[in-house]
């Protein structure tokens, strides 16, 4: 019995081979995941707006935020987005080689993404703009925190899929992790106007 | 007119307390009706089935009409009842909480941890000036008088509950919310705070005393001078 | 919490040789992770069980040393209250209902050999666990445990000056954060497994219930808990870091925390509901004899009442300084959703009818949850319907109403689930005439802890308050008192009848009679393989050739017809 | 795998077209606000956002080329966040509603100095 359930930690088990639905189950769970997603930074950002709309004042302090350093970051965070569905594309092909490489390319985007904004942010700490400055600057590093927190995660689980997509193994998971990727850029997307573009 | 049941219970010692009991009583028989009935028919149903020697269970996969229907017209009713119920809710709500007349006198309620202020109209029947009375604990009211609450809380959540006028809301740090209430017996009412509000909320208790015209006026004037007094006593036990 | 969970493995451990750290501490067999929820949630149970019996003595004997804990002071007092909601919600109602029967029963009823993702399924387990110590942790920091009830609204929760337990709301508020991710890994993979890993042959429909209503149960927990995590990170900010979001001189707002929280909180009770309705529902057809009166309804009634479940939650915050226009609309979603809930009973009523009814323990259990729930039910129009929603907010009648829908949903559900897949699990039989002595010893004395609260409470009996002696009005109603007396002698002699709950669990675990394959003559897969189960469930994974409720079909000598049998 | 096939039948997509694409918003969605028009930067900025949130939900994660309840799935979770705000603004979004008024909201605007812009009104 006990090499019955050791066996369990090495081999995927019958029920994750299946497909009911005709959906791959990792891409099934990851839509789900990108669900559970929306609904947490849906409830952040739905809070956010109203006090914005509430607080015309904001303004003001929202006009404090660099909006070509948050520019910047959709950019670089579209490219990312780029490399990990061409890396995808790559994977498709079968070329583990190729995906890896690009998925590499798009973790360098994370972290290109995550030195700018600690630059950024060491730039407002230092101007006096902090957490507690107002409830604006509350938000500001709440959702963007929050949102690096998940590029920051992305890109550590990116590691581990390039490194064993370079093997030629589980190249599937290319894809699962470009969906979340993806994801995450998108709500940058939201951020974007929403913390730097509205003054 | 019957007697609503929540009488039996707390005295109506407000205007609109007597539609809210009906209410409750309207939901209480309606809904009561649903629960005897579906009580009643399920008992019977494992009486009647329950399992007996040479007896096989029927087969039904829920597309008989003659039973489904016993499904189906009960559950329209109660569609109805529901209709007759928000009717009668947003009557009682519309009155209690969303309709305000016009106020005969203004109190101030200000909750805080762990004490009740009011600040009642002085001699000239004005709030907010200089001989307004603050007590604590205890508010004075006259009887038949329609009187506006403006109420707030200065540190956390409390709740204005008085159970006898039928009346609960909520006190919000950073808000003022105005209501009414017109008291229609004399008498000596419980105030709860019904929102947890730290370790003392249990002991953030205060007496309402609705009185007669006079025997408010006799309270007035033998009050208005240690208004200052009080109402710095006031203030100290919450800081 | 250690000392709580160890019995439980000590017991899985008697029935398998062999060291139990791997094999139940880091096992990735759903059958073992549903067994370690299970046992966490009944231990945590146990410490909520403690914290009402205390309470309630408070609560009728003002300023008694209560045997087994001593004096209650105010801050005990708020900190015993909000633990146990905290812990029955959080801690026993989802682990037990969603974690422990989803991880058993998914799989086994489906027909797969485990979850879709095993190691995510222990992950969560494990982030479940860390959350319950943090929980227990909390009531030891300085200060007690967080007192500002489960709800945990702003300011009071926020500021350390105003509940005097800094350390412990916080420990609160990331135990249910923790509590919160576990159930979103674990609700994953209840979905997935669901929807992708059905034994070939089965469709949607030949899904048995019970599986239906954990799925949707975790789809509604999935789509409403991410408000309140990132609510739960804002508190978190203003606890620690003295950010304002909740704080109304900074610009912040204490009501948004309250819409966080019951937009999430609403769904919770369909979340904690549906799984037991499911149970129920297999019990009530398999003791019966009977097909499920119009299973395609029950579904839709399940899928209307969730979607509903999202439109309704400002019902909880009619008086609590929402606008009173807003009220309108919500009061009217809240009683439609009677509907779907009262349709569904009396699907089940009917699903009665013509049948052939036993009465073992499990559907006992089953028939008391359904009696029982309408209690639940129908004191909720009262709550629902705004205006005697003024009297009735906040008051011992809501407590009562909700404890007549929380403890048929948990307690009795989990007893029923317990009772009917007990020999399926532990391969025993459960001793009958035990299992009825802590049925009845069970299910009467509730009514008598809670019928009495409705009456206190509409007497004006208000929540969370230590000590009614404060409360003239009250204080000097002698029926208040006596009411109060019977309620907790009641909860007295509930508790102590669970004592016969667990001799039986451990006598039937010992020397209980051998469990055959499928001691109740059910469908559904799970009877189809041994008692217990093998690690991957079957030799050889099952086919399925119809639904899961095909009793007592016409021209069958046999009155079930299980579901991989060939025509 | 299932996902390959259901790829293989549509038209590959030019990525790094989309890309090009993306860049372009981008940079009206930083042109709009320097029109100092508040009702041009609302449309520049969410506007856009939603076009390119759909841009690369369509052609990065091929969210249509799944099975359609996938699409159902976001667009109801969306759906619910909207209803959230809905059901929330009314106490949150407002310093004055029927019965209420937020005093130290009120107070800080009059303090709060002379505002430009800003989303709202």
């Amino acid at each position: 019995m006990s090499s019955v359930a050791h066996a369990a930690h090495s081999t995927r088990p019958i029920a994750n081979t299946r497909s009911a639905t005709g959906m791959a189950t990792g891409k099934l769970a990851v839509w789900w995941v990108v669900a559970s997603e929306v609904v947490i930074f849906g409830g952040l950002l739905a809070s956010y707006v109203m006090h914005r709309l509430a607080h015309d004042a904001w303004s003001v302090q929202a006009a404090h935020t660099n909006t070509w350093i948050g520019a910047f970051n959709t950019m670089v965070l579209l490219t990312s987005s780029l490399s990990a569905v061409l890396a995808h594309q790559a994977a498709e092909h079968g070329d583990g080689r190729k995906a890896s490489n690009l998925l590499w390319a798009t973790i360098a985007g994370a972290a290109t993404f995550l030195v700018v904004k600690a630059f950024e942010w060491t730039e407002e700490i230092t101007h006096g703009f902090t957490i507690t400055s107002s409830t604006f600057w509350s938000f500001y590093y709440t959702a963007a925190g929050l949102h690096a927190t998940h590029v920051f995660a992305g890109a550590i689980l990116m590691a581990f899929v390039a490194v064993s997509a370079r093997k030629n193994l589980e190249l599937h998971r290319v894809e699962l992790i470009g969906i979340y990727w993806h994801f995450v850029d998108i709500v940058w997307i939201f951020l974007f106007p929403l913390l730097y573009i509205a003054k | 007119m019957w007697t609503p049941l929540l009488e039996h219970l707390v005295p109506e010692a407000s205007t609109y307390a007597r539609d809210l009991d009906r209410l409750v009583d309207l939901i209480f028989y309606l809904v009561g009706f649903w629960f005897v009935l579906s009580e009643a028919v399920f008992f019977w149903l494992l009486w009647r089935f329950r399992k007996r020697e040479g007896h096989k269970a029927e087969y039904y996969d829920g597309s008989e009409w003659k039973i489904k229907r016993w499904v189906t017209y009960p559950h329209l009713i109660v569609l109805v009842f529901d209709v007759i119920i928000i009717v009668g809710a947003v009557r009682v709500w519309y009155e209690i909480k969303q309709y305000l007349p016009p106020a005969e006198q203004t109190v101030r309620v200000i909750a805080q941890q762990w004490a009740w202020t009011f600040v009642h109209p002085g001699a000239d029947g004005q709030i907010d000036t200089a001989d307004d009375i603050a007590t604590v604990d205890e508010l004075h009211l006259v009887v038949g008088t329609k009187y506006h609450y403006k109420l707030e809380a200065r540190d956390v959540l409390h709740s204005f509950g008085v159970p006898a006028f039928r009346l609960k809301q909520d006190a919000i740090p950073g808000r003022v919310v105005t209501g009414w209430f017109e008291p229609t017996k004399t008498g000596t009412y419980d105030l709860q705070c019904v929102e947890i509000c730290g370790i003392g909320h249990g002991l953030m208790s205060a007496r309402i005393i609705v009185e007669t015209k006079e025997q408010h006026a006799a309270w007035v004037a033998q009050h208005s001078t240690v208004a200052v007094a009080s109402n710095s006593g006031a203030r100290a036990t919450g800081e | 919490m250690a000392e709580h969970v160890a019995p439980a493995h000590h017991e899985a451990h008697a029935h398998h040789e062999e060291s139990w750290v791997r094999k139940y501490l880091f096992s990735t067999d759903h059958k073992i992770i549903a067994m370690q929820y299970m046992f966490t949630g009944m231990a945590m149970g146990l410490i909520g069980a403690y914290f009402a019996y205390v309470f309630r003595m408070q609560l009728a004997f003002p300023g008694i040393s209560v045997p087994g804990f001593g004096l209650v002071s105010p801050a005990k007092y708020n900190a015993l209250v909000t633990n146990h909601g905290s812990i029955m919600i959080f801690w026993v109602a989802m682990p037990v209902l969603l974690a422990a029967f989803g991880n058993y029963l998914i799989p086994l009823m489906i027909g797969c050999d485990d979850m879709v993702f095993p190691k995510i399924n222990r992950l969560s387990y494990q982030i479940f666990l860390i959350s319950a110590l943090v929980l227990v942790a909390s009531f030891f920091v300085p200060g007690g445990g967080f007192g500002g009830a489960w709800t945990s609204y702003p300011p009071l929760s926020a500021k350390g000056q105003y509940n005097l337990t800094p350390l412990g709301s916080t420990m609160w508020l990331v135990a249910v954060g923790l509590e919160f991710v576990a159930f979103l890994l674990g609700g994953i993979n209840f979905i997935t497994t669901a929807m992708n890993s059905r034994a070939p042959g089965m469709k949607l429909y030949d899904v048995p219930m019970v599986v239906w209503m954990i799925v949707v149960a975790s789809i509604l927990f999935m789509c409403s808990v991410g408000p309140l995590l990132a609510g739960a990170i804002m508190l978190f900010m203003d606890q620690n870091l003295g950010t304002a979001f909740f704080d109304p001189d900074r610009g912040g707002d204490p009501v948004l925390w309250q819409h966080l929280f019951w937009f999430f909180g609403h769904p919770e009770v369909y979340v904690v509901l549906l799984p037991t309705v499911g149970i129920v529902a297999e019990i009530i057809t398999v003791f019966a004899r009977k097909k499920l009166f119009a299973y395609r309804t029950v579904l839709y009634t399940v899928f209307g009442t969730g979607v509903l479940s999202f439109t309704v939650w400002a019902h909880h915050q009619f008086i609590a300084g929402v606008d009173p226009r807003m009220a309108h609309i919500f009061t009217v979603t809240t009683l439609l959703i009677s509907i779907p809930i009262a349709e569904m009973m009396f699907i089940y009523i009917a699903t009665l009818y013509g049948g052939s009814i036993s009465f073992p323990t499990p559907m006992l259990w089953a028939l008391s949850f359904i009696a029982t729930f309408l209690i639940g039910g129908v004191t909720g129009i009262f709550l629902g319907a705004s205006g005697a929603d003024i009297y009735f907010h906040d008051s011992y009648f809501v407590l009562a109403h909700f404890h007549y829908t929380f403890f048929p949903i948990t307690i009795i559900g989990f007893y029923a689930g317990f009772t009917y897949w007990f020999p399926k699990m532990f391969g025993k039989m459960m001793n009958e005439t035990l299992g009825k002595i802590h049925f009845w010893g069970t299910a009467i004395p509730v009514n008598f802890i809670f019928i009495p609260l409705f009456i206190t409470g509409a007497m004006g009996q208000h929540r969370r308050i230590y000590n009614y002696e404060n409360f003239p009005d009250l204080a000097n109603n002698p029926l208040f008192w006596q009411l109060s007396h019977i309620a907790t002698i009641a909860t007295v002699v509930m508790l102590a009848f669970q004592v016969v709950f667990f001799i039986n669990l451990f006598v039937s675990l010992r020397s209980g009679k051998k469990a055959p394959k499928n001691p109740w003559l059910a469908n559904t897969l799970e009877w189809t393989t041994e008692s217990p189960p093998p690690h991957g469930n079957w030799a050889e994974l099952p086919r399925v050739y119809r639904g899961p409720y095909e009793y007592s079909v016409p021209g069958r000598k046999q009155d079930y017809w299980p579901q991989n049998e060939p025509a | 795998m299932s996902e390959h096939a259901e790829h293989a039948q549509h038209a590959p997509i030019n990525y790094v077209r989309i890309w090009g694409i993306l860049v372009a918003l981008l940079v009206v969605s930083v042109a709009g606000p320097m029109l100092g028009i508040k009702t041009v930067t609302l449309i520049t900025a969410f506007g856009i956002a939603c076009v390119k949130a759909y841009l690369v939900a369509k052609n990065f994660m091929h969210i249509n080329l799944e099975q359609r309840f996938v699409t159902y799935v976001i667009v109801t979770v969306v759906v619910f966040m909207f209803l959230f705000f809905a059901g929330v603004a009314p106490d949150v979004m407002k310093d004055e509603g029927s019965g209420w008024v937020k005093p130290a909201w009120k107070a800080a605007a009059a303090a709060a100095p002379s505002v430009h812009g800003g989303p709202s009104h």
